[in-house]
């Protein structure tokens, strides 16, 4: 059971990533889709494949932090279609 | 020891001084108003994006923090989402508490930690696109 | 740049935020309210004595050098005069200005000299023999 | 003429010291008047005549200032009947 469930999200879903003030208006867009094939594992996964596939993210990428399920998470933090996930750059509330 | 958090529509409402504690010898309120000019130019006003729930769990978390650590009993927050018009206020902070020194220290660390971790963006709204 | 003083009888009234500068993008408001303990013994107020016109003047003076050493816009400050209930405010400070930073390092500031300096004299009315 | 002023001071007119806080409660008293007979030209024969008159003020001179027209005075301010003169012992506003 575990191994169809496991297959089946790698084919059929894609993690979805918010995006927010300086990251959204950079790419236009306020969520990023990242196709099941990319094999995005982790939140060190995710940040390697934005900066690989976003150019334009690389100087930002330093002051990004992941946020999964509404909580800021370490590299190693595993990711799942269920998890919601979104970039948090520099923040400029108050 | 109260918590309250809230993310508000527009500019915060003037408010009066919410009941304190019995031991409350102090309280501090800041207010973030928006400023007419953002980066030298002039603009009708900020537009706030706010991840919720993200933000509202992490300002609940450092109030907490307030109460735990710095001691004070009651702190009050509230910021605005969508647009806030120059001169109107977006934010606000209440800390009581027994001592002034406690409640003043717990303020400013409170607002520095908003200001680096707490999700909430804010955007220019140039002066003649302005809709405040 | 405004610095306003007022010696007032009795409690301070609940107020609103006053009108801020156009480049004001911080207001801190601080209120001592009277505690219910005095040195641990219950109390149902304090009668406050005001020596004028020197504690209006001295804190005119103290609220001009927060607008030329602190770089704040305006300070208004409000002292009791009289019997003040538990509960109640005797004091508040608002300052505004530019910046958060520059606005509470005032306040702070302003509330340490008006402690040290000012010639007002708090007396503590015992529980049983209160009027408020 | 000025002579004649400063003797009509020195026999008819005496110096006024108010009084606050624990310095009044102390003496029970919220204004002392000092004798013209007493000499007292400064704020800091003010404070000697005060110390060897009031003894259960002793311990408070340390912490006590003058204040002469509403502004602290300096030991070596001179102190006239038309002077306005307080003792600002301990202060608690706020």
């Amino acid at each position: 059971m575990e191994q169809v469930d496991q297959r089946q999200q790698k084919t059929c879903e894609s993690l979805r990533v918010f995006l927010f003030g300086a990251e959204a208006t950079l790419l236009g867009t306020s969520e990023i889709f990242v196709p099941a094939e990319e094999g995005i594992r982790t939140v060190r996964d995710l940040r390697s494949w934005l900066a690989g596939r976003y150019t334009e993210l690389r100087p930002l990428m330093s002051q990004i932090r992941v946020a999964v399920n509404h909580r800021f998470a370490a590299d190693d933090t595993p990711l799942g279609p269920n998890d919601e996930i979104a970039l948090i750059g520099k923040v400029s509330g108050g | 020891m109260t918590v309250r958090v809230a993310i508000c529509d527009g500019p915060l409402a003037e408010t009066t001084r919410p009941q304190t504690a019995g031991d409350d010898g102090a309280v501090v309120v800041f207010e973030g108003i928006v400023r007419r000019l953002e980066n030298g130019r002039p603009i009708s006003g900020l537009t706030y994006d706010v991840y919720s729930p993200m933000a509202e769990n992490l300002l609940q978390e450092l109030g907490q923090s307030l109460i735990h650590d710095f001691g004070v009993t009651t702190v009050i927050v509230e910021h605005s989402r969508g647009f806030v018009p120059v001169g109107q206020c977006s934010f606000r902070l209440v800390v009581s508490g027994c001592h002034r020194q406690e409640v003043f220290r717990a303020a400013q660390w409170f607002i520095d930690r908003l200001k680096e971790d707490v999700p909430i963006w804010k955007k220019p709204v140039p002066a003649q696109a302005g809709t405040g």
